[in-house]
C-alpha cells in the first residue's frame, strides 16, 4: 500500500485529489457518480456574504479542448449555506473547504468569520481571482498591494487554514505566490480561469452575455503547470495545482512539477467520475514506479539533473 | 432516480433525411422509468470541437428490449460525429435527467407543438399521454418538405398538422401562424422548439389564458446542476435548465 | 467583389490574410503548396543580428489543441538574410515583414537600421514577445518601461512602417498597446505565444529541454482574441490579429472584435494551405453577409449593442 | 521533387499484430518517384491529443497499381487512431519529404539494422538495393517473438537475422548484441530504429571504421523545414530532420 496523504499544516489530507471551486457544486449533486468521502477533499462553490444571481444567460461557450464560463458567482450567500447547505453535507469524512468571495477586503474578512464557527469546514480558499464579477475577484488578485492587504485581513479574523487562490492573469504569478505566503497564507491554489472571449460568427456577437469569460480545461493546461512548477520552485507552504486536469498524466504532471495535491474542475462535468479516477490512476503509478509515498514525486522534476 | 453514467450499444443508427437520424441504445442493466421530458448527456469521443457532452431528448423507450431512442438534428461538429456512429459502437451517456411534462388535467385538449429537433420529446410524451387516456393534436413545424421526418408513430397518437416555410407540405409558414391556433381551442399546449419559437407559443397560450410547458434548450455543461451555466431566469430566481428543468410552465418564465 | 485591401500608414496590403513569423519560414518553404504572392504579407522568420543556434532538442510538444515550442530564434544573423535570403524572396508580390530581435535595445535599432535599406521590406515586426531567450525578447514585452525604451529607439532609428509585436504574458495587454502606440507604432500585432510546459510523465522530466516554451496553436484562441479585442478598442492604430486561428471562423472572430487583419501561425503546420483557405473563406463570408469591404467587419461586436 | 497535400484512400489496413499494422494508400494523381528513407506527414483526424500531423516512412512502393504502403506501430493516440481506419476511408498526407538514403559503392557488403518501427523503411530500401544489384544481410530487433512482423518480403531481399529481448526467437539480447557484429564485416551499415539502438550501432561503425547512414525519428511539428523544431546538432550546426534528413550520414553528427 501506498501512502498518499499529505498536510497543509496541521490539516491533513487523506489523498491529493481535490475537486474544484464551481464545478463540483457542493458535493451531493455527484452523488449518485461517485462516493464524495473518497476524496482528499472537496471545494464547495464560491460563496459571498449576500445572495447573488451571477451574470446573464448566456455563460457558457465551448472552446477548443476548453470552455469559457462567466456564471459570476451565483450563489445564495452565506446564511443560506450555513442553515441549509451545511448541515446536508457536514457527514462527508473528507476535508470540505469552502471558497470565499468578496468585492471589499471586510467582505472576505466577515466570510471567513463566520466560517471559522463551522466546525466541519477545516479550511477556506480566498478566491482573489473570479474574473467574472465586475468587482473584487480577479481584482485583488492582479494587483499585489491588493493581494497582500486581503490576505493580510482575512489571515488576522481567521485561525483555520487558509489557502489562497491565485489569478493566472498576471505578468509574474510569483511574486503574488510570496507576498500571500509572507503574509501567512497556508498554501497556495493556482490557477483560476484565465480570461478569454469567443465570438458566434454567424451570429456575429459575442458568445457570452459579458463578452469575456474564465477559459478552463484541457486548453490551459499546459500555463497551468508552468504557473505551479513556478510557484512551487519559489515558496516553502503547500501548492495545490489545477487547470485542465483530465487524467491521472494530467495530474501526475503537476505533482512532478511540485504542486502537493490537485484539484479536478472542469474534467467533472465531461466524467463526473474523473476525480476518482485520477485518485486511483496516481496511486497505480506509484505502485507501477516503486514509490511508496506520494511526497517522494511531487517536485521530481526539480530534484533531477 | 439515480443517475448514471454508462457506456451505451447502439443497436440501430437510421439515417431519416440530411438533417435527422436516430440512435437506438441498448443498455447492460434495466433500464430505469423513464419520465417524458427527460435527457441524456453524450459524450461525443474524438473531436476537440466536442469537448463538452451534448444534451439530447429521450425520444422513445423500449423497456421490453431494454432499449431507448435519440432523435437527433446534425446542428454541427458534435451532432455530425453522432450521425456516423455505427450498429455495435459504444456511447458514454450520463441519464436520466431533468425533470419532465406534468399530466394535464382529465379530459383537457391537448396540443404538442415542435419545431426542428423539439419534435424529439414529443414523442415519447405523446406515447405517454396517450397511455393515460389522452388524445393530443400534434402541430409540427420544419423548414421544407425535405426535413419532415417520418409521421407514423406521431400519427398513431392523434392527428398531426404542419408547416413549412416554403409550402412545401402542410401549411406555409411559420409554426405560429397555422389555422389550428384560430380554430381550435385547447385547454394544454406542451412545446418544445427554437427559443423565438417557444417564445411565441408561450405569448399566444397567455393571451387565450392555455396553460402551457415549454422544454427549454439552454446551453449546458455538466447536466447535473453543478456548473450553473444553463440558467434561465424565472420568477424565483435563476434556476437551472437541466436539474429544475428542462420542462418549465410558462407561468414560471419572465418571458 | 469584395475589397478585402486594408493599410497600415500609408502601406497597403491587398488582403488581410498574413502568415506569422516562425512558423512560414521565408516563403519558399511554402511554393509547393500555395501561391505565396495571393497573401496580404508574411511575416519572415524571427532575425537577430548574429547567427543564432537557438535552444537545444526537444525543442517541440504537444498539448490539447496546440503545441509548444522552444526554438530560441534559431536564425543565421541578418547579414546571411541580407545576402542569400533576401534575393531569393523579394520578387513575392507581396508585403514581406522581416521579424527582429535582439537582447538589448541597440540590437534592435541596428537591425532596424540594415532593414531600412532593404527596398521590398516595407515594415519590421518589432518582436518583445519571445518567450524562448533568456535575453531580450519577452522582457522588453513584459515591461512598460522596456517596450517604451526599445519603441521609440527604434521609431528614432527607422522610417518605413513599424509594427510592435506584444507579448500576452502580461496583467494588462491594454497599457502596453498604449505605450507603444505613443511611441509611435504604426500597428500593433498580438499574441506571441504564452509561457507554458510540459512534462513526460513515463521518463518523468520536462518535455522541452529548456523546460518552459511558448504556447499557441486553438487552445490559446480564446485568450487572443480577448486581448485583441481589448487593444482594438482601446488604440487608433491597426491591430494585427493572431493566436490559435485554423479556420475562416476563427479568422472572422479577430476581425469582429477589432483586428484589421490577422496572422495564421501553428495551422500552416497542419495545413500548409490553411492561409489561403481563410483569405477565400473570409471573401466567401463577406459576400454572402453581404458586404463590400472588409472594413465593415472590422471591429463589428463594437459597434452594435 | 514537389511536395503535395492530397487525400488519399486507404485500399487495405492490415493488421500484423497487436503493435504492427500497414496501410496501403491509392492516390488519385500519378504517383512521384520516391526515393527510400523518404516519409509522409499524415493529418490523424479527430482527436484533441493529435494536434499535429504525425511522420511515417514510406514502407513500400507499387508504382504499377499507383500506391504505397505505410508500416506504422501503435505507440500512442495517433497511431492508434490510425489503425482503426477502414477500407474506403481517406487520409490526409503531405508527401514525399525528406532526403534519402544514399547507395552504396560498388561491391560493397551491406547490412540493414532495424528495430521497432525502424524497419519500416527499410523494406523500401532493400527493393531499392537490391533493384541495384546489391544482395543485402538484414537484422531486426523486437521486444518478443509476438512483435515479429511478417518477413516473406524481406527474405527475398537477403538473409534475415533476429534479436528478441527476451530469446523468444533469433539471439536473444538487444540486437546490438548480435553475433553478426563479431563475424561478419560489413563495409556499409543502414540503421533506423529507436535512438540509443542507432547511437550503438553509430559506435561500432564508428570504431570499425564502417560506413553508416541512420534515419532520425525526432520529433517533428511542419515536416517542410518552416518550424525548425527538429533540429539535430550536426558538424555543420543545426539541421533539420524533416528537410536535411531525415537519413545522415554518422559523420555529420556528433554521436
Ligand atoms: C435539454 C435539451 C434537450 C435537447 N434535445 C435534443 C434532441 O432530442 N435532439 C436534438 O437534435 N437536439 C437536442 N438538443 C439540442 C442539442 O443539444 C444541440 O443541437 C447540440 O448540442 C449541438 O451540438 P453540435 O456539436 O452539433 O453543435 P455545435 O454548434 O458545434 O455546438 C457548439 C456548442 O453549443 C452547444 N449547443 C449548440 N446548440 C445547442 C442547443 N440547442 N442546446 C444546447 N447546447 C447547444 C453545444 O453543446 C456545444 O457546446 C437538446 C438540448 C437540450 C438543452
Ligand atoms: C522521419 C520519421 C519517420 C517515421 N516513420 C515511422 C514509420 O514508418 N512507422 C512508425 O510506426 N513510426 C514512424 N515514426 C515515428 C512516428 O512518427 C511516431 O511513432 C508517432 O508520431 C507517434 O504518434 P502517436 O500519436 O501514436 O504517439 P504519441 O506519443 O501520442 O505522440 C505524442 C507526440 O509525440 C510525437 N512523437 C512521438 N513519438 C515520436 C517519434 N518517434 N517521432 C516523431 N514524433 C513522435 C507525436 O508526433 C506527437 O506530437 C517516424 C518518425 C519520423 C520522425
Ligand atoms: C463553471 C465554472 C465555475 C467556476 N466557479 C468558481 C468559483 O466559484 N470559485 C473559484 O475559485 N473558481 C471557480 N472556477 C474555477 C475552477 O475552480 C478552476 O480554477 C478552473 O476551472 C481551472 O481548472 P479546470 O481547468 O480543471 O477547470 C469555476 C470554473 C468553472 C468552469
Ligand atoms: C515554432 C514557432 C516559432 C515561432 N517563432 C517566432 C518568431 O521567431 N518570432 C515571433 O515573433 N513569433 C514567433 N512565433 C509565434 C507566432 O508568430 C505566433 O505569434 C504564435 O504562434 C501564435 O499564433 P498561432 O497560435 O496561430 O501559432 C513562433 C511560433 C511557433 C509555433
Ligand atoms: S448544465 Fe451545469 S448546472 Fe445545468
Ligand atoms: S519539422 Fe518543422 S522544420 Fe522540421
Amino acid at each position: 500500500m501506498v501512502n498518499l496523504g499529505f498536510s497543509i499544516g496541521d490539516l491533513h489530507f487523506k489523498n491529493p485529489v481535490l475537486t474544484a471551486s464551481g464545478t463540483f457544486g457542493y458535493g451531493p449533486e455527484f452523488d449518485d457518480f461517485l462516493d464524495v468521502s473518497r476524496l482528499g477533499g472537496i471545494v464547495v462553490k464560491g460563496t459571498t456574504l449576500e445572495p447573488r444571481e451571477g451574470n446573464l444567460y448566456p455563460r457558457m461557450a465551448e472552446t477548443p479542448s476548453g470552455m469559457l464560463n462567466a456564471v459570476g458567482l451565483q450563489n445564495k450567500g452565506i446564511d443560506y449555506f450555513e442553515k441549509n447547505i451545511y448541515p446536508s453535507i457536514s457527514g462527508y469524512d473528507t476535508n470540505i473547504i469552502v471558497n470565499i468571495n468578496g468585492s471589499y477586503v471586510d467582505d472576505y474578512v466577515t466570510l471567513a468569520e463566520r466560517i471559522n464557527t463551522l466546525d466541519k469546514i477545516p479550511a477556506v480558499e480566498l478566491n482573489i481571482s473570479c474574473p467574472n464579477v465586475k468587482m473584487g475577484g480577479m481584482a485583488f488578485g492582479t494587483n499585489l498591494d491588493s493581494a497582500r492587504e486581503v490576505t493580510r485581513a482575512v489571515r488576522a479574523a481567521y485561525s483555520k487554514i487558509l489557502i489562497v487562490k491565485l489569478s493566472p492573469n498576471v505578468t509574474n504569478i510569483v511574486d503574488f505566490a510570496k507576498v500571500v505566503e509572507e503574509e501567512g497564507a497556508d498554501s497556495i491554489s493556482l490557477i483560476n480561469t484565465i480570461l478569454g472571449m469567443s465570438i458566434d460568427v454567424e451570429k456575429m456577437r459575442p458568445a457570452l452575455s459579458t463578452i469575456t469569460g474564465g477559459l478552463s480545461g484541457p486548453a490551459i493546461k499546459p500555463v497551468a503547470l508552468r504557473m505551479v512548477w513556478q510557484v512551487a520552485k519559489a515558496v516553502k507552504i503547500p501548492v495545490i495545482g489545477m487547470g485542465g486536469i483530465m487524467t491521472t498524466s494530467d495530474a501526475l504532471e503537476f505533482l512532478l512539477a511540485g504542486a502537493s495535491a490537485v484539484q479536478i474542475g472542469t474534467a467533472s462535468f465531461i466524467d463526473p467520475q474523473a476525480s476518482i479516477k485520477i485518485l486511483e490512476g496516481i496511486e497505480k503509478y506509484l505502485i507501477e514506479k516503486g514509490f511508496s509515498e506520494i511526497k517522494e514525486i511531487v517536485g521530481y522534476i526539480n530534484r533531477t539533473k | 432516480m439515480a443517475k448514471r453514467i454508462e457506456d451505451l450499444k447502439i443497436i440501430e443508427n437510421k439515417r431519416l433525411n440530411n438533417d435527422f437520424f436516430v440512435l437506438e441504445l441498448s443498455a447492460n442493466d434495466k433500464l430505469p422509468v423513464f419520465k417524458p421530458g427527460q435527457f441524456v448527456q453524450v459524450r461525443v469521443d474524438g473531436s476537440p470541437k466536442t469537448f463538452l457532452r451534448r444534451p439530447i431528448s429521450i425520444h422513445d423507450v423500449d423497456y421490453g428490449r431494454n432499449t431507448f431512442k435519440l432523435l437527433i438534428q446534425i446542428t454541427g461538429k458534435g451532432t455530425k460525429t453522432l450521425s456516423k456512429l455505427s450498429n455495435g459502437d459504444f456511447l458514454n451517456l450520463i441519464y436520466p435527467l431533468g425533470n419532465s411534462f406534468g399530466l394535464p388535467d382529465k379530459n383537457e385538449k391537448i396540443l404538442l407543438v415542435g419545431g426542428g429537433c423539439g419534435v424529439a420529446p414529443l414523442l415519447f410524451l405523446g406515447k405517454y399521454l396517450k397511455s393515460n387516456g389522452y388524445v393530443p393534436d400534434i402541430l409540427f413545424g420544419f423548414r421544407n418538405s425535405e426535413r419532415i421526418i417520418e409521421l407514423e408513430e406521431y400519427l398513431e397518437i392523434g392527428k398531426v398538422f404542419l408547416t413549412t416555410e416554403d409550402g412545401s407540405r402542410g401549411e406555409k409558414g411559420y409554426i405560429t401562424s397555422h389555422s389550428i391556433f384560430s380554430n381550435g381551442t385547447y385547454d394544454k399546449i406542451y412545446c418544445c422548439g427554437p427559443d423565438s419559437m417557444m417564445r411565441a407559443i408561450a405569448g399566444y397560450c397567455k393571451k387565450n389564458n392555455i396553460a402551457c410547458e415549454v422544454s427549454l434548450e439552454n446551453l449546458m455543461a455538466c447536466g447535473i446542476g453543478a456548473c450553473l451555466c444553463c440558467i434561465v431566469d424565472t420568477v424565483n430566481g435563476n434556476l437551472c435548465t437541466c436539474i429544475d428543468g428542462p420542462v418549465f410552465n410558462i407561468t414560471e418564465l419572465k418571458w
